[in-house]
């Protein structure tokens, strides 16, 4: 299957909801606004079920209609996973064998940004979705920053502790600030350490959009539903090499 | 659950005798009477299948040669039964068919043994048909002890309407996983004025499916499929209702429907048809739900979306105790009766969800053993769908704590589309969220002055309308628009040329069968 | 104000949000899949905000973003009113004044369609709204047909009455009802009746769109929110001329 | 609404007793240590006003130079008064300007009579200051008694959090217009942990806007204003919490905020702040709301996003308990204090909505003269915005079902963005729907035996927790992770150099007004 289109009740309907405000009071002119606008969405017909006027020059809609996109699956642009899921067991005995020493990981809530539930979830004990975090691992050696860590100190911290990999976190994504506080982090590992001595760059939050790590300056972008092992996997893939 | 309002047992027993009063002269017209859907009923069970090339069943075509040459007033048994045995046709359908070709005469014979034969053929005939219904009724009841009930009450009762039924299937099926109990196949606009039961499967419904046995079989069909799969029996519903009432409910005997929408008043308010087409076809029908063990679903929940759920509350009492009345009085149990009322209050009012709780008690306690139907807002939904999933979620919460029987889910689409995948989805999540979180809610919940007040006054109100109707009948209180301001005379209205006086002589061995 | 941009929580931030089902599983695939819808409809940035496999085979969407099409307000087409609302004395005094008859009006809820509250709410004399239906109307006599009228006895009433203008409802729209049932009424009606003689035919319905009158072969098409003054209005103004 | 639970008063009793003796240590190291923070706002109070060329206010610049000639332990008024004095300069942020540019020495005199005068002279300035914030409470008096206080419980609060103090005003009155009863701007991610008071009027928030002197000014005539248009008063919060809980408490005094944001723990928990440093400047902090008349909002809620509504309930119900305490120790009154709690149990959760009304019920009854701060479920809340809006619905009707006192409008997009125009509006709806419809619910909400059940489990929880903290002592608690499984010891966290010991000669003129 790879064309498909939205599915409302039958196949090929191509229905679709849609709500959005515009800055204009609510009167015939703005209900064809809005049916305007949907129309430039590429929704025809579409139906304008509900406008609410809110204050004195905003209208919220609502509306439902079909619209003709198609949906090509095959020219889906997804990182897949392109390293295997192993075990605790697994990481640590490929780590064991080829590195000979514990794998230095140092993670950080950059910026100000202070949600830590996410970074916390990866790499604390406790873990998420049944998974136990990276300090469950024995060959992994974990320091965790914390919320609210300016970028100096945490490239200072990772020369001091020798970090392979530095594990940055950022929720808040008003005004753009996770991609703003990504690219300074990156841009400061780049200027304080040489090629090769620079640790592994990796971030992760639910609203970054896993295809642009190049563009942020990192080896690679975790989004919403990460659990543990997808990072200690990816950790070692990326630090140690294949498990074989 | 009962008991909270404390209502007054001496009150509830004169509502109820009142009922029977009001309702009795309409029973009397139902046994007087017959109609043209009654009589291909009895075919149906004695035996007719199939239509001819424009889709016109056979027993269509039979009963409209029987009703020229003889009319309906003997009922149709006997000069059929009679024309079988005189052609020396075996197969009722292939007599309806020459019948159609105009090759058959339809007489009442004069002598008695020739009648007490083609009475007893007739007789053989429907009985056969009525075994197959208890056969179904058999079915169901190992089904049930094989897979189970629903873990919780509430039933979870979801529709699908995409007018193809094997568009329904699938959607029907995903529904039952994901939660649904009851699956409701709403009917094409228009299938409750056509007098005739389309033949076969089909894909052409607005907004719903045609009622066919075909669909029926098909859909009863995957829901096994599907009981088998989830471990609990997912009962099927369709409507017994419109101008072939009668004969969808023998459709559905014979298929193992579970449940269908039958009410006393719902054709003559909303579609427009003759009151007593309605009451003599009501009444056959209830009849073979009855013995097919099928649960009736009322349609009291109509009015609310034309007239105010506050100002006609008592007019859903009284139509709920008259629905029960012609149910008894029709042999249906106090199991099989999914009254119907609605959560239609405007949600602007202030205490509008007290009064609903008020209602829906009131409903309930009336009531103790019926698995009430509780349907959703419908008329104050609107576009904003957000709103909506909201409404429908107090809803929820109304239907869990005051203990209804089945939940039709509300869907946030309600006033846009009929309901998407998705819309059923975020519905049952819904119902999901409410019963497992606040199910038991009533356990903390004990009406105080405001909700007893509001129930006692209802029922006052509705008393008061029950003496009125029994002074003036109820076929006038029908032509004044007491129920959803609809104005009925019982001599308008669609369907009334298919209805006839019973004759002396008139027999039915279908109904014989079941009195 | 004529061009404007949807508005989430800054002016001109261009949010919206939209949610769909593709017949296909969830997986990385399919969440990059409706990325790559809401990118067609011109979200730019889209965020994936939540996604839900249904079943088999069918997955949930949910997505914000920013879209980058402008709204123009001065292209915007609609059907303003461009006759003068009257009041029920007004419409009354004119028809008498000028027509010196009344003004015959049939109304009905055609094809299978059954729902007639909304009919009625233009034609009994409860009206909606606050405000009385045609039957309140001196000057206008009314027949109501009803729900579940068949085109051949609406012309066939519409000759008996004869009716000056036609009023039909529709609110079923799954599969196009609404506009099918018009055009075969509009149809009709042209082939029964010569032009001179032909009633002034209008539709209403919660969902038409008010600019299709033409298409659909009628004279005037009301959406939601419709009340009888705006009727009544309309016809004096198309049937009898104006009020002055 | 008291009385549901019959909770034992004894039982009632003895958590306060504890909650006393867990506390009263933190307290003795309030009242003999201070902070920068704590000095600067004196500083303001005693009429220090305005920043330096990067924004680096006055006093800061000024409580650093006394610091580094005196250290803080005498508390910088009598040093900057007798600068002041010796120097001869007649304005305090004169004399600060000068000290920045090094040309100020400051000393504790020696001699008592030099002593006396500078602590008369201080004590003369902040008395000035002190006055202000009681004219501007008589003000809010004034005006509530003109406009009025909101029709109904509970008050209905509402955040604007876009990062520009000129966008937040029209946002903050299109919602009180929609219903909002209290506004309460978010402050910019990050300022908790600025040790200064950012100057003048913002526009470059990141999901909130700064809190300063101005943006407070310009927002609070803005709701004058509209508190004129809807007769009623509006209220407006922000958050004394972070580095510069105490000099923002005297902003808000001096400015005429009606709440403040203000926990005994929040900083140390969740912005990992020192945990004396945070204690030292709470009991300033509240002793100036205590005077300001503000309600102060308790962070009970937060600690329900990180650890388990179910598991830590009873860790809530402590921490209200102590900060009830603190609040009484400072000088506040019972209708001030805002203790948090929130719907923050997981949905799937069987019976997770009668959970959340133990929970609601247990702190209601606890504190019955408290307007209890009731926070949205954010926490599970999703992407899936229909869900959202249902979630946020029963959380206002479990608001309603419980009397909280002030409702935190949840939003359906909670876990999406920063609230936008039409999210405020549909939740404000929301809000109306279920006040409207439900409010008076409670008159049929009996708790039943789950609901006391749990309840009395939650508060012999909290006992037992208690008497663990009262034996191990309240800082090695937090060290352990008890609340919020945040760790924080006592010897870490920032802003910990900006505490000092109070030397015995300490002198402040601003708690000496108000002790
Ligand atoms: C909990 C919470 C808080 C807690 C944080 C406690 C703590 N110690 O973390 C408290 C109450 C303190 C808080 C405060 C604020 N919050 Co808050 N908060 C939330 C909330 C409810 C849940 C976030 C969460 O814990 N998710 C659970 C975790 C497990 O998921 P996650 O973070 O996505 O992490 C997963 C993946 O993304 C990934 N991942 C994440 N990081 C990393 C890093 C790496 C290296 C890897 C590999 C993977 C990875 O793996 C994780 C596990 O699967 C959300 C709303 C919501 N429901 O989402 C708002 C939310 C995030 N908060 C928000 C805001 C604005 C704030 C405040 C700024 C409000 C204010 N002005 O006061 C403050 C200040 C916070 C600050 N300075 O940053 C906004 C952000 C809006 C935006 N998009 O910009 C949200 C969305 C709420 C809203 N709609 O307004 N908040
Ligand atoms: C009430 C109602 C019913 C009642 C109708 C009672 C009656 N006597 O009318 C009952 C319960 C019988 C009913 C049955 C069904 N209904 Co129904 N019903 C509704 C409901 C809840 C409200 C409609 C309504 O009364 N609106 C109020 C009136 C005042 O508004 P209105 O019609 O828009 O009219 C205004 C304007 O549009 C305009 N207007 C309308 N007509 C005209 C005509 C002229 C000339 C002018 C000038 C103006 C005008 O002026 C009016 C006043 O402002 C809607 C859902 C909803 N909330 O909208 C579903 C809805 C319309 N029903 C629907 C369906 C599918 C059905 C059924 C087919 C379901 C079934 N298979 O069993 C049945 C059968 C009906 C049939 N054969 O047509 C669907 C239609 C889906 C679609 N878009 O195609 C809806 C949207 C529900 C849904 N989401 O599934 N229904
Ligand atoms: C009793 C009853 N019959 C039938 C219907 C459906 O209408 P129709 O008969 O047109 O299929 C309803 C609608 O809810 C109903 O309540
Ligand atoms: C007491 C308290 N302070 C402050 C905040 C907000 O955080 P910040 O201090 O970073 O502005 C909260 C969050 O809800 C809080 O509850």
């Amino acid at each position: 299957m790879s064309i498909v289109r939205p599915y409302g009740d039958a196949t090929g309907d191509g229905m679709v909801q849609l709500s959005f405000t515009l800055p204009i009071p609510h009167d015939k002119r703005a209900e064809g606004a809005a049916v305007q606008l949907a129309g430039k969405m590429g929704m025809d017909p579409a139906m304008l079920v509900h406008a609410k006027q809110m204050g004195d020059g905003f209208t919220f809609f609502v509306v439902y209609g079909k619209v003709n996109h198609l949906v090509d699956t095959d020219k889906v642009q997804v990182v897949e996973r392109d390293f295997p899921l192993l075990s605790a067991k697994e990481v640590n005995a490929v780590i064991k064998r080829r590195l000979r020493r514990r794998l230095n990981v140092v993670g950080a809530c950059i910026g100000t940004d202070a949600h830590t539930v996410g970074i916390d979830a990866i790499l604390n004990l406790k873990g998420i979705a049944g998974e136990k975090g990276l300090e469950y691992y024995s060959e992994l050696s974990v320091t965790n920053m914390g919320a609210q860590v300016s970028v100096p100190d945490l490239v200072e911290t990772a020369r001091e502790k020798k970090a392979d990999a530095v594990l940055v976190s950022q929720v808040v994504t008003q005004r753009d600030a996770h991609l703003l506080n990504t690219r300074a982090m990156s841009a400061a590992f780049r200027e304080a350490l040489p090629a090769g001595k620079r640790p592994l760059l990796i971030v992760g939050g639910p609203r970054f959009d896993e295809l642009m790590a190049g563009d942020l300056g990192v080896d690679r972008i975790f989004s919403r539903g990460t659990t543990p092992r997808e990072v200690a996997s990816y950790l070692v893939h990326a630090l140690v090499g294949s498990s074989s | 659950m009962a008991g909270k309002l404390d209502l007054d047992p001496r009150v509830v027993a004169r509502a109820r005798k009142l009922a029977a009063r009001a309702g009795q002269p309409v029973v009397d017209l139902a046994r007087s009477h017959t109609t043209v859907s009654v009589e291909r009923a009895v075919l149906r069970l004695a035996g007719v299948r199939g239509a001819d090339a424009d889709g016109i069943p056979w027993v269509n075509r039979l009963v409209d040669a029987v009703r020229e040459d003889v009319g309906l007033g003997h009922g149709v048994a006997v000069p059929v039964f009679h024309a079988l045995a005189s052609t020396g046709v075996e197969d009722v359908t292939v007599l309806a068919q020459k019948a159609a070709a105009g090759a058959v005469r339809f007489a009442v014979p004069d002598k008695k043994g020739e009648i007490t034969a083609a009475r007893r053929a007739a007789s053989r005939a429907a009985r056969a048909g009525l075994k197959q219904v208890d056969r179904r009724r058999a079915e169901r009841d190992r089904l049930i002890k094989r897979y189970g009930d629903p873990k919780q009450r509430p039933w979870i009762y979801l529709i699908v309407a995409t007018g193809d039924i094997y568009e329904d299937i699938p959607q029907a099926q995903a529904a039952a996983r994901a939660g649904a109990d009851v699956i409701a196949v709403i009917r094409s606009t228009g299938q409750s004025l056509l007098d005739y039961v389309p033949e076969g499967a089909t894909r052409e419904g607005f907004a719903g499916t045609y009622a066919t046995q075909e669909n029926f079989r098909l859909m009863r069909a995957a829901l096994d499929e599907t009981s088998k799969e989830l471990g609990r029996y997912i009962r099927l519903t369709n409507y017994a209702s419109g101008l072939c009432m009668p004969e969808i409910a023998a459709l559905a005997g014979l298929e193992r429907l579970d449940m269908m929408l039958n009410d006393s008043m719902y054709g003559i308010l909303f579609r427009d048809i003759n009151p007593i087409r309605t009451f003599v076809d009501q009444r056959f029908s209830r009849q073979v739900h009855a013995r097919a063990g099928i649960i009736i679903n009322t349609g009291e929940d109509n009015y609310l979306t034309t007239a105010d759920a506050v100002e006609a509350a008592h007019t859903v009492t009284v139509s709920q105790l008259l629905n029960e009345f012609f149910a008894h009085e029709a042999g249906l149990e106090n199991w099989q009766l999914g009254l119907g009322h609605a959560f239609e209050i405007n949600p602007d009012l202030p205490d509008s969800f007290r009064l609903e709780l008020a209602h829906a008690l009131l409903a309930r306690e009336l009531f103790p053993d019926a698995p009430l139907k509780w349907m959703p807002p419908t008329k104050h939904m609107t576009g904003d769908v957000f709103r909506g999933n909201l409404l429908d979620g107090f809803f929820n919460l109304a239907g869990a704590l005051t203990g209804q029987g089945i939940l039709l889910v509300g869907m946030m689409t309600e006033a846009v589309v009929t309901p998407w995948l998705s819309d059923r989805d975020i519905a049952l999540q819904n119902v999901r969220y409410v019963l497992n979180g606040a199910g038991n809610l009533h356990e903390d919940f004990t009406p105080g002055p405001f909700i007893r007040g509001r129930a006692e006054q209802v029922l006052t109100e509705a008393i008061d309308l029950l003496e009125r109707i029994v002074d003036d009948t109820l076929l006038d209180a029908i032509a004044d628009g007491t129920f959803g301001i609809m104005k009925r005379p019982a001599d308008r209205g669609k369907g009334l040329d298919g209805v006839a006086k019973q004759d002396e002589d008139y027999y039915n061995p279908v109904t014989e069968g079941l009195e």
